[in-house]
């Protein structure tokens, strides 16, 4: 057995279950801890496929820069932060039902669909690439959704303030 | 130049100038400026249409026109009129310039109402003039839609239980008669909508006119009061006000026999042949039902809602008959009725504004009160059971001979059931009159009240003349309505 | 040897479910930012997992993640900002309290 | 006779004049306005009617029917139309001459009687609607035109009836009259129906060809007909309205209660008699029947009623009837073989108009004297009002069948007609004959002789039992009298006209010649029956009356409220149809029909409700609903595919 494969089943195995307890923990801040976990699980499977860069970027604005922000969240809401009330059981099990289902669905369909996804080379890519590539104006180059993101991010940064701001 | 389309074009002047009109006096001035020139307009083309056909114009259609407004469905706005539409022109027009002097002294809301009032004549207007299916049915919503603000907000009573009652079981006979058009339309695979020519193509299957003829006779029926979807009609004339239940009765109940006539027959007439006999038995029960719910009621509004299914009722039963003298008696009957129950509700209108009830067993002695509404009233009861000399005597004794001659025992025995609304009709009607005219006044607030001022007595003049001068020289209409009715049945 | 694409898709597919499922069911504000962000992570699996498998040679899926992982941020400051002031003025970020915006 | 439009055209001008500028003019005014139009009428058809008979007879030794104007009034498609005109008849000529005198009496007349009532003008106005379309209805030129005039007919008289509209009882009455008739004339105008269906004409005399085609319906559509007839005629069961439409005012009674409109029936059973008796006599013989049986029950009824009104009312209905009866013993169209019924019944009608009018005048005259329409407020008025007592004795002699009074020979020629047809027809009519003489003296008695109300009053006064001085009875103005003694001159006279020389079954000229057997039988019968009033009440109720009424207290008491026919029919109209069938319609209406709509609507609404919380702004909901559906689809698509 592939000691990658074996890796790969512990992430996926810790992923999982870290991700389940995020969405069912009634304390929202072990649900942000968990989300954490997943985050870096995620970062670990950018680098099982060599994308080292995206990989350390979802660790450090993931699960850096989110995730603080909402233990930040959950420290200023305080007493908020408990999720007292469960959902009615009917929804429960409706959310239950659709989620199954369609995971089941999708699992069935990613088995029966041929993605001729064999073009794998473990190469992964060059900073400098991936530099020349969002900064460059040819085809396939990404100058402008970089420069939109940026505007966005700006943006978001001003209207949070504005919105958080007291009266 | 075709005249007709000034038809639609003076409501929609006048709609411009009341939306700009600033006070009562400016918006009354439009009203009477725009029913006038209607009204010329439909005497003159009444008389220009009768000129041409004896100078022996004998299309089907005269004044003929189309202008197609969307290519890709066929849907043009052709128009023309036969001797039917040009009668029921003119009863429009007579309602039209009535109703505005019924509701003279209408509050509040003057120039809003009589907004209304114009769409809702526009939509009848149009509706008369079409010839598209599409068209026709576009200028029936039009007239529909008004109706349901006039009744809320203009009415009396349970207004807006009344307006939405009636406004939904309309819509619910639009719905089915859109279904029936689009069957029509697509069952007989033509590329045009207008009726004439899909009527001369005869091309829709049996089984598909199977279908759709119930579906556009109830649609049409429904506004036609035919029993069993005539509930709408006891409490939207009830509560709406005097002018709209003179429109209403008068002028849009005849749109749905107009239509039965010409859409469901003309266009579906193998249907039309075997299926009426399922709505000749609705529509006699229509005309006695309605007769003898009409005894038993106290409200004057219900007495002549229902007294109105009877009527229209005759209408619908005189067209399924199928013979020339049936048909041209039900037109008659279309515009007797209309002229007569606009008559009725304007005097009803009148005399609530005065007592404040329309309860027959709290009024008594009117007689004395206010002689000139009384003495209309009495005239319009005789005219409505029956009496020679009256527009409803012509009417129904040219249903009944027409009727008559349909040669078979179903028909006869259901003739001669109808027949026994004319005792009925005049037992309401008596008992009515003997109610709240004759007698002493036994209420002391009631003798003060003053009688008709002249806006009202014009509005009470004109419609007498009217159903008189229909039931003293029938002749002339009859051979109007006579040409058109001719050239429908010869299709069916 | 290197790990299959569906693997990596069916764990994405799973996490992505397990947040639509905490989207549904959960009633407190952070807990369903919380859901959202990792249906948001799901979705940047794929993109990656499938650039690397089927078009190694370009970038898109590369790019995608990359951007996705920016408006995440972005996406989370704004809401969290939201979620604070929200409670500033309910007390409360129970979904059930903020009704005002319905009618 | 280009004329005769004016017999019509003067009546409508007075009516529309009257009743547009009625409220205008004086009272004076308006009566005078309207008895001279009417003088004009009376004289304009008396030259028709003399201008006609004097045109002679055709080459058939007949007078042919003329008429002056025809015209299409509706064309009615498929070979039928209704036409307007003015067809003259021997028997519409006659009716021209009895509607237009009696009218004239009554307009006279009512200048006296009415005067100073509120709405003077309006019953001139009316008075002069129903002459013309009485008119109207005689000069028919066909049974369309016929039943048009008829309907106005019917609603003049509501008009008249309930004149006094203030009165409760006169309301009833005018619609009780109308209903009741219009009853009548739905049976008539199914029997139109049926006759233009298949003789394909409306004409009183169609084709041959068309009557030999319509040979099997023509017996029903005649019976049905004749309902209409009986309805305006008041046979039996179809009188109930004319006694209670004494309500009106008594001169508008003796117009159209006695003389006009009540004749209307026998008048269209005698226009269509050439149909009856070539194509139903069977028809005929039910109409003798009825008409029979509707005679005796009108005497009886009429033998103690006290109102004197309402004892006229009945004896109309029974004369009435002797007319349909001599029409109905009519076998065939030769007067000397079985059509003697015909001329009978005419001349019957011609002499009945007068003294019946004669008889409704004076009555209305008494009732204006003593202010009731009760007998016990009458006796021994012959001393007051001495022309009066002398014109109804006249009167009543001529009803009771004495000679010289016209009464005598057309009721024995009536008498004649029915022993021709079967001996009992005619010993029963004979004997309704002296029944006749009897209540006609009875009332007579009880009016002019006996104790005098108002002297047994004067004389309670004069004693202080009571307080008011009563009214003296007071002989009526000239204008009342004057139609009386012209009327009973008329009644004196009119026995001699030579009737059958104008209008006979076949319209050959017929002399009258008194059946000596008949004749001495019916005045003996007369006589007794006047004698046994005379016993029974010349000095108001003698102890045999008294007697008499003891015994029979029960039968009277029936008869008395004549048999309880009104109530029957109430028990009909109000708890049968109006509670059973009316109000079950109208609670079926509101609480099934309507209810079912907003049962609907209900429904509907409910529906809403129900899917309502899918829209309830829950995010979560929406988001649960959206990816089901997206699942949902993408499933029907894998099965798809």
């Amino acid at each position: 057995m592939d000691i990658n494969l074996i890796i790969f089943s512990g992430l996926a195995i810790v992923m999982i279950v870290a991700a389940i307890f995020a969405v069912t923990s009634s304390k929202i801040m072990r649900a942000t801890t968990n989300l954490l976990f997943v985050l870096f699980g995620t970062a670990g499977l950018y680098f099982f496929l060599h994308y080292t860069f995206l990989g350390a970027v979802q660790i450090t604005v993931y699960a850096g820069g989110i995730v603080v922000l909402f233990i930040f969240a959950v420290l200023l809401i305080g007493k908020g932060s408990v999720d007292v009330t469960q959902t009615s059981l009917r929804r429960y099990l409706a959310g239950m039902a659709t989620a199954l289902t369609g995971m089941i669905l999708t699992i069935y369909l990613i088995g029966n669909t041929d993605f001729a996804s064999d073009k794998f080379n473990g190469e992964g890519v060059a900073i400098k690439e991936l530099g020349m590539a969002l900064m460059g104006t040819d085809k396939y180059n990404y100058i402008l959704p970089f420069e939109v993101m940026s505007v966005l991010l700006l943006a978001c940064t001003v209207g949070a303030i504005m919105i958080a701001r007291k009266k | 130049m075709n005249i007709l389309p000034v038809f639609i074009i003076i409501p929609i002047a006048m709609l411009l100038a009341l939306w700009c009109s600033r006070n009562i006096r400016q918006t009354r001035a439009v009203m009477v400026t725009g029913s006038t020139l209607l009204l010329i307009l439909s005497v003159y083309l009444t008389i220009d249409f009768i000129q041409l056909r004896n100078a022996g114009e004998s299309a089907d259609m005269l004044y003929t026109a189309s202008w197609s407004w969307y290519e890709p469905l066929n849907i043009a706005f052709s128009i023309g009129v036969d001797g039917i539409s040009v009668a029921m022109l003119l009863l429009s027009s007579i309602i039209v310039f009535t109703g505005t002097f019924a509701s003279w002294r209408l509050q509040p809301m003057t120039k809003e109402f009589f907004l209304w009032y114009t769409l809702l004549s526009l939509g009848v207007y149009g509706f008369f003039i079409s010839t598209d299916l599409f068209t026709m049915f576009m200028f029936y919503e039009t007239a529909l839609i008004p109706m349901y603000l006039l009744i809320g907000v203009w009415g009396s009573g349970r207004k807006e239980y009344s307006a939405m009652k009636l406004t939904l079981m309309l819509m619910g006979g639009s719905a089915f008669l859109l279904m029936g058009i689009l069957g029509i339309y697509f069952g007989s695979g033509a590329t045009t909508m207008n009726i004439h020519e899909i009527a001369a193509m005869n091309a829709i299957p049996t089984n598909i006119q199977y279908i759709f003829f119930p579906l556009t006779f109830i649609g049409f029926g429904v506004l036609g009061a035919l029993f069993p979807f005539h509930t709408w009609s006891p409490d939207g004339h009830a509560c709406a006000p005097t002018s709209v239940s003179m429109l209403h009765a008068g002028v849009l109940m005849k749109l749905g026999g107009y239509g039965c006539f010409r859409i469901a027959m003309y266009l579906l007439p193998q249907a039309a042949n075997d299926l009426a006999w399922i709505f000749i038995i609705l529509t006699t029960i229509s005309v006695v039902y309605g007769a003898l719910s009409a005894v038993s009621q106290t409200d004057l509004k219900y007495i002549n809602a229902y007294s109105s299914v009877s009527h229209c009722g005759l209408v619908l039963f005189a067209i399924l008959m199928m013979t020339k003298t049936a048909c041209t008696g039900a037109i008659l009957q279309m515009l007797s009725h209309g002229l007569m129950t606009a008559l009725f509700f304007a005097l009803i209108g009148m005399i609530y504004g005065r007592t404040h009830t329309r309860d027959i067993r709290k009024m008594r002695g009117l007689m004395k009160i206010m002689p000139f509404l009384a003495v209309g009233y009495v005239i319009a009861g005789l005219a409505n059971l029956g009496l020679p000399g009256f527009s409803g005597f012509v009417a129904e004794m040219t249903i009944f001979v027409g009727a008559f001659s349909v040669n078979d025992t179903f028909h006869r025995a259901v003739t001669i059931i109808a027949c026994t609304s004319i005792v009925i009709t005049a037992v309401y009607i008596l008992r009515v009159v003997g109610r709240i005219l004759y007698g002493e006044p036994d209420n002391d607030e009631f003798k003060k009240l003053s009688d008709a001022t002249w806006d009202e007595k014009f509005t009470v003049i004109c419609l007498v003349v009217c159903v008189a001068a229909l039931g003293i020289a029938p002749m002339w209409v009859s051979d109007l309505v006579g040409s058109g009715v001719g050239s429908i049945l010869s299709n069916i | 040897m290197s790990i299959p694409a569906e693997y990596m898709l069916i764990l994405s597919a799973v996490l992505f479910f397990i947040g639509i499922f905490g989207f549904f069911t959960r009633r407190n504000l952070v807990s369903l930012l919380i859901s959202t962000e990792l249906m948001l992570n799901a979705v940047d699996i794929n993109f990656a997992v499938f650039n690397a498998y089927c078009r190694p040679e370009s970038l898109e899926g590369y790019v995608f993640s990359l951007f996705g992982i920016g408006v995440a941020a972005a996406e989370t400051a704004v809401a969290i900002a939201i979620i604070i002031n929200v409670y500033r003025n309910f007390h409360s970020i129970h979904i059930k309290r903020l009704r005002d915006l319905k009618h | 006779m280009e004329y005769s439009i004016l017999i019509l055209a003067l009546p409508l001008l007075g009516f529309l004049t009257l009743a547009l500028a009625g409220n205008r003019m004086s009272h004076r005014a308006a009566g005078i306005t309207g008895t001279l139009l009417l003088l004009a009428v009376t004289a304009i058809s008396y030259f028709t009617a003399a201008d006609y008979f004097m045109a002679g007879r055709d080459m058939n030794g007949v007078f042919a029917e003329t008429v002056p104007y025809n015209f299409k009034w509706l064309p009615l498609g498929e070979g039928l139309s209704i036409d307007m005109g003015i067809s003259l008849t021997p028997i519409s000529a006659m009716m021209l001459v009895v509607i237009t005198t009696v009218s004239l009496m009554v307009h006279i007349y009512s200048l006296g009687y009415m005067k100073g009532e509120r709405g003077f003008q309006r019953y001139y106005a009316f008075l002069s609607l129903f002459t013309f379309s009485m008119l109207g209805l005689v000069v028919a030129t066909n049974i369309f035109q016929m039943y048009i005039f008829w309907e106005l007919v019917g609603v003049s008289s509501y008009l008249l009836i309930g004149f006094y509209y203030t009165k409760p009882e006169a309301i009833a009455a005018s619609k009780k009259a109308f209903i009741v008739t219009r009853f009548a004339d739905l049976f008539f105008l199914i029997g139109i129906l049926i006759y233009g269906y298949y003789t394909g004409t409306f004409s009183f005399t169609p084709s041959e060809a068309a009557l030999t085609g319509a040979a099997t319906v023509l017996p029903t559509a005649l019976l049905l007909m004749f309902i209409g007839g009986a309805g305006k005629s008041a046979m039996f069961p179809l009188h109930i309205w004319l006694p209670d439409a004494m309500e009106g005012p008594t001169p508008v009674s003796a117009l159209i209660h006695a003389a006009t409109m009540v004749v209307a029936g026998v008048f269209l059973v005698a226009r269509l008699f050439n149909l009856f008796i070539d194509y139903a006599p069977e028809t005929l013989h039910i109409i003798a029947y009825a008409g029979a049986f509707t005679a005796l029950y009108a005497a009886v009824v009429a033998c103690v009623q006290t109102d004197i009104k309402r004892v006229l009312a009945f004896s109309t209905i029974s004369q009435i009837s002797f007319m349909m009866v001599a029409l109905g013993v009519c076998t065939g169209s030769d007067p000397h073989a079985g059509g003697l019924g015909y001329m009978a019944s005419m001349f019957h009608l011609f002499t009945h108009a007068m003294f019946k009018g004669l008889l409704f005048l004076g009555a209305g005259a008494i009732i204006h004297a003593v202010h009731s329409n009760e007998k016990c407020r009458m006796g021994g008025l012959r001393k007051y009002m001495p022309i009066t007592h002398i014109t109804f004795l006249i009167a009543c002699l001529a009803i009771a069948g004495i000679p010289p009074f016209s009464g005598f020979f057309s009721k024995d020629e009536i008498l004649a007609a029915c022993y021709e047809f079967s001996l009992p027809m005619g010993i029963f009519m004979s004997l309704i004959a002296a029944l006749t003489a009897f209540y006609m003296f009875r009332l007579y008695y009880l009016i002019f002789w006996g104790k005098s109300y108002y002297e047994t009053e004067l004389a309670r006064y004069r004693a202080g039992e009571i307080e008011a001085e009563p009214h003296k009875p007071h002989e009526a103005p000239l204008t009342m009298t004057l139609p009386l003694i012209i009327l009973a001159a008329i009644t004196c006279l009119a026995g001699f006209i030579p009737f059958g020389e104008f209008i006979s079954s076949n319209g050959e000229a017929y002399t009258i010649h008194l059946n000596t057997k008949v004749a001495v039988t019916s005045i003996m019968l007369a006589l007794a029956g006047i004698a046994l009033a005379t016993a029974m009440y010349i000095k108001g109720e003698s102890r045999i009356t008294v007697a008499i009424n003891r015994t029979l207290r029960k039968p009277i008491e029936a008869a008395y409220h004549r048999f309880y026919m009104d109530e029957a029919w109430l028990f009909v109209t109000k708890k049968i149809i109006f509670n059973c069938i009316s109000r079950p319609i109208a609670w079926f209406d509101r609480n099934v029909i309507d209810a079912t709509f907003d049962k609907l609507a209900k429904i509907t609404h409910k529906c809403g409700t129900f899917v309502r919380p899918l829209q309830d702004g829950n995010v979560q909901s929406y988001s649960i609903f959206f990816l089901s559906g997206a699942l949902l689809i993408i499933l029907i698509l894998l099965y798809l595919i």
